[in-house]
């Protein structure tokens, strides 16, 4: 099973990323997932946590995901160094960042790193970095295929901000596979 | 009068004689009001001018219209008394039961 | 089968089984964690798909009170609540049960004030066990959906007339998304056809409804009431088993007994942690260990019958629910302990209070419950109603 | 609404009799006003009575007092499962009926305000009527929050130190009205013709319609069986209570006594009053000359 945790702030739609990385993978991915936010009030600007999960069979373990394979900071200012305990061995943090250099001082192979705001600003012209960091994540993980991730997006927005969403998508997945990345 | 008729009440004997849950026909009357009367309201048809007032106000619904006059539901007249004090006429009298040998 | 796939919520799938029912009245007041069926039910009746009626009521009194209006017309009605929700409308519930409306409820289980929390267990509906509504838990969103449809061809069948409330846990199944095939429309037509009954204000044959009666005749409407209930288990069942075979799905009725045949320690839980002690179950299996786990669908009715065939082989008995009596002991464990002593069979049974307040219950507290159980099947003391994962120390006190 | 409608008096009202049979008190004003109103109403419609003494004294299996579709609601639910009521004919294409809620003054101003307050915020299409008799008679005449100054209930006993009841009536009327609703009324049963008018526009209003109907009670009151139409009657001849309507957002006064009938005389009749001082009576006699004041000021007098 592969499990990933989200990190965002009320409002920049970690949760939506959990939510249609598990639609894409149960809908268009052939495989079971589960995604869940941090259970608990939501508030605007307040940290938030959500997850995803992701196997081959029914998923039947409801529980919190206590190891990761994946940790996904969409606002950086939420990460701290305790996250590398809560890596699986070989999982990693993938954190959405201009400054990556400040990231591999701390470590070389656990951090990943990417500048998701610019794509997204550039296509969506707003720092809405949940679907940039999805297509980060599969160039890194190919947990699913990129296509199936963009089928995750139709279903999950209205046609015109799904076509700019998917453009996103691709755009970060590309960059990060030809290691363009910050 | 419209009004509900009296009906014979048996008391099931089966559970499922008794209807499904706490709903029955409506207007079922199983037994008569008589009882509660100390007095009676009689009219004296010579004096009543059909105006109603007394079948306006009735809480029972006990009094009726007959040949554009009155007449009451002894079954269920409760004998309150309403009726013989707003008839401007003076037509209704309440009698104590057993008077008159009712 | 011509049936789609989408990715939603425990309480979007329960939204769209209301849906799939053909409701005709829905009145809802919102609470955490329930808030998103009502949400999808409205936008549903905005967008025309459902054609019902949205009373936006003030409390959970009334959305209960204006259920039971539109069924006491003949209407299909649902609502949906949780926690203090629930309790709110607790006069209602018997009110419902009592007068025998088939109303369907959806409950999220969340944890009752004080301490105020927001989170799941399940005191809510276990301390209403005896309203006189049947209760399901259910396990993941597809049977969530499912049991939607489920439960008014249970409530409205003419023998049972009975209201169901449907139990997800709070976030863990309410807000979890995963994978949930819609039935089609037409084959829940079939399935469920539209509510015809008797019990009704009709114009036609006028009713008076809800009435009083003496003592000398209330303890028969009781006594018939408590039939319907236990008539209802050979209905669920029926229900269970034409669903599988129209939709390819069914649930098992009122229990659901996982690798239990042979089992000598077995759990019995509620609801969706079910999940995580399948997967227990599996590891312990694959290490040899005869363990089962046995999820209790329906409290109400009580499947007596079903735990004592199932449990049949076991020496030892785990009752794992997020319930305490206090001053006593967990309500499920209560209830499976009188069944077994019914029967006239000693059996070892343990109780774990677990998850109380939203705590999680992982796979370790799982395994930790089967050691429990084999150390005691192999003679070692034990306490007998166990909480699981207190945070601190309460030895020697 | 303006529409020319069919006045329904003594003469032409049906003949059927819808509540019949009951168990309520010799006298019962209650029960008048709930005959009258379901005589005015007619054969579609579906009654709903919370816990009270209509319910009590009109559904005890087997004796089934109501001709017409009846039952009882919760205390604290007849407006809501009148909204389900009125929202599940709606959903089932049922045509031509009313739904009419009637309540006592605790079900209505106390445990059910509530839900009056959301149906008529909903404006759902149902006639809501309050029989006040100013206290909770069928527990045994307790204090409600309709129980007006000074009279004596079982928990506002008349003593030395206290006099009855210490507080005012709610104004339940100006309550609905506040809410926007598309039809208020006030009437007593001791004018039956002027509650019979404003049933029939209650019946034709879209939306809700709210009467609250003043209705003496023998038992609670301490008062003769035979003169719970005469009370009916002063109460509003001495201005304790007064006939208005609110309708298109404003107050019209539907009777202007000249002259009041005297205030203590009315209230010596009734033995729930007959503990008052002067004193007592003076500050009645008060605050019906402030609401007097008030009334004829800004409310369309007829």
């Amino acid at each position: 099973m592969i499990e990933i945790r989200w990190h965002g702030r009320g409002g920049q739609g970690s949760f939506t990323a959990s939510r249609i990385l598990g639609a894409a993978a149960s809908l268009y991915g052939n495989k079971y997932s589960l995604a869940f936010p941090s259970f608990g009030p939501e508030r605007r600007g307040a940290p938030i946590t959500a997850f995803t999960k992701i196997d081959d069979t029914k998923i039947r373990d409801r529980s919190e995901i206590k190891h990761c394979d994946y940790i996904v900071v969409l606002d950086e200012t939420l990460f701290t160094p305790s996250f590398f305990q809560d890596l699986k061995p070989g999982g990693r943090i993938l954190i959405n960042t201009a400054w990556g250099e400040r990231y591999k001082e701390i470590s070389q192979d656990l951090i990943v790193t990417f500048d998701a705001e610019a794509i997204a600003q550039e296509i969506l012209g707003k720092p809405v970095t949940n679907t940039a960091m999805i297509g980060a994540l599969l160039g890194i993980s190919e947990i699913i295929p990129i296509e199936a991730g963009a089928e995750g997006i139709n279903n999950e927005f209205s046609p015109i901000l799904a076509e700019k969403n998917i453009r996103v998508l691709k755009k970060a997945y590309e960059m990060i596979k030809g290691g363009g990345y910050a | 009068m419209h009004k509900p008729e009296l009906k014979q009440y048996e008391k099931p004997k089966h559970i499922n004689d008794y209807p499904c849950g706490p709903a029955a026909l409506a207007g079922t009357l199983v037994a008569k009001n008589a009882g509660w009367r100390t007095k009676r309201p009689i009219i004296h048809k010579e004096k009543c001018a059909g105006c109603y007032l007394c079948y306006l106000y009735c809480p029972e619904g006990t009094i009726f219209k007959e040949d554009k006059k009155i007449n009451f539901d002894y079954d269920f007249c409760k004998g309150c008394g309403i009726c013989s004090k707003v008839c401007a006429h003076k037509a209704i009298e309440m009698i104590k039961e057993g008077e008159n040998g009712n | 089968m011509g049936t789609s796939k989408v990715f939603v919520s425990g309480n979007e799938a329960a939204a769209i089984g209301v849906k799939l029912a053909r409701a005709h009245v829905i009145s809802a007041y919102p609470i955490t964690p329930q808030t998103v069926v009502v949400e999808r039910l409205s936008e549903m009746v905005e967008a025309g798909e459902l054609k019902a009626e949205f009373i936006h009521v003030e409390s959970e009194h009334s959305a209960m009170s204006a259920a039971m209006g539109a069924s006491a017309v003949g209407a299909r009605a649902f609502t949906a609540t949780s926690s203090q929700g629930l309790l709110y409308m607790a006069e209602c519930l018997h009110y419902a049960s009592g007068g025998r409306f088939p109303i369907v409820m959806m409950n999220a289980n969340r944890s009752l004030a004080l301490p105020w929390s927001i989170y799941g267990d399940q005191r809510d509906s276990l301390s209403l066990l005896d309203s006189g509504w049947l209760q399901v838990y259910v396990e993941d969103a597809q049977e969530s959906l499912d049991m939607m449809i489920q439960a008014y061809a249970i409530a409205e069948h003419k023998e049972v007339l009975t209201p169901v409330m449907v139990n997800l846990d709070g976030f863990v199944l309410t807000h979890t998304y995963e994978l949930v095939e819609v039935p089609r429309q037409e084959d829940v037509d079939e399935f469920l056809p539209p509510f015809d009954t008797e019990n009704k204000l009709d114009f036609e044959n006028p009713k008076n409804m809800c009435f009083s009666s003496s003592p000398s005749d209330n303890m028969e409407f009781k006594y018939q009431q408590h039939k319907a209930a236990l008539k209802a288990s050979e209905v669920i069942k029926k229900v269970d088993q034409s669903y599988r075979e129209k939709f390819g799905r069914g649930y098992g009725g009122l229990v659901d007994g996982y690798r239990c045949d042979d089992a000598e320690i077995i759990l019995i839980t509620l609801g969706s942690i079910t999940g995580t002690c399948r997967v227990v179950v599996d590891e312990l299996r694959s290490q040899g260990k005869k363990v089962g786990v046995l999820k209790i669908r329906f409290m109400r009715p009580f499947p007596e019958k079903e735990i004592l065939d199932i449990t049949r082989g076991a020496k030892v008995i785990g009752v794992l629910e997020k319930d305490i009596s206090f001053g006593y002991e967990g309500t499920v464990y209560t209830n499976v302990n009188s069944a077994l002593i019914k029967s006239g069979r000693i059996i070892k049974s343990y109780n774990f209070i677990a998850g109380l307040g939203g705590r999680d219950i992982s796979r370790e507290d799982i395994k930790y419950m089967y050691e429990y159980l084999e150390q005691a099947a192999s003679g070692a003391e034990k306490e007998c109603v166990k909480f699981i994962n207190l945070g601190v120390d309460t030895d020697g006190e | 609404m303006g529409n020319e409608t069919k006045k329904i008096n003594a003469r032409n009202i049906t003949d059927k009799e819808f509540f019949y049979g009951h168990k309520g008190c010799a006298g019962c004003g209650g029960s008048l006003a709930v005959r009258l109103a379901l005589k005015v109403l007619g054969e579609r419609t579906y009654t709903v009575l919370p816990a009270g003494c209509m319910s009590a004294v009109g559904f005890v299996y087997p004796q089934l007092c109501f001709s017409t579709n009846a039952m009882i609601s919760t205390f604290a639910g007849t407006a809501s499962m009148l909204s389900g009521i009125a929202a599940g004919a709606r959903a089932l294409g049922i045509k031509d009926f009313h739904a009419v809620g009637i309540a006592g003054d605790g079900g209505t101003a106390d445990i059910g305000i509530q839900a009056l307050s959301g149906a008529i915020d909903r404006n759902e299409q149902i006639i809501y009527i309050c029989y006040d008799n100013e206290a909770y008679m069928n527990t045994g005449i307790q204090k409600s929050g309709l129980t007006p100054f000074g009279a004596r209930t079982t928990t506002t006993p008349a003593g030395q130190n206290i006099h009855g009841s210490i507080t005012q009536k709610k104004n339940m009327f100006e309550i609905a009205a506040a809410h926007g609703i598309s039809y208020a009324a006030t009437a007593s049963i001791g004018y039956a013709q002027d509650f019979m008018n404003k049933l029939v526009k209650a019946k034709e209003v879209k939306g809700t319609s709210y009467i609250h109907v003043y209705a003496p009670c023998p038992t609670g009151w301490g008062t003769p069986e035979d003169i719970t139409v005469e009370l009916g009657k002063e109460v509003v001849d001495t201005g304790l209570w007064y006939l208005a309507e609110y309708e298109n957002g404003s107050f019209k006064l539907n009777k202007n006594p000249e002259e009041f009938l005297p205030v203590e005389e009315f209230l010596r009749k009734q033995g729930r009053f007959r503990h008052l001082d002067e004193k007592d009576i003076a500050q009645i006699i008060e605050s019906r000359d402030k609401k007097w004041e008030y009334i004829r000021k800004n409310w369309e007098v007829a």
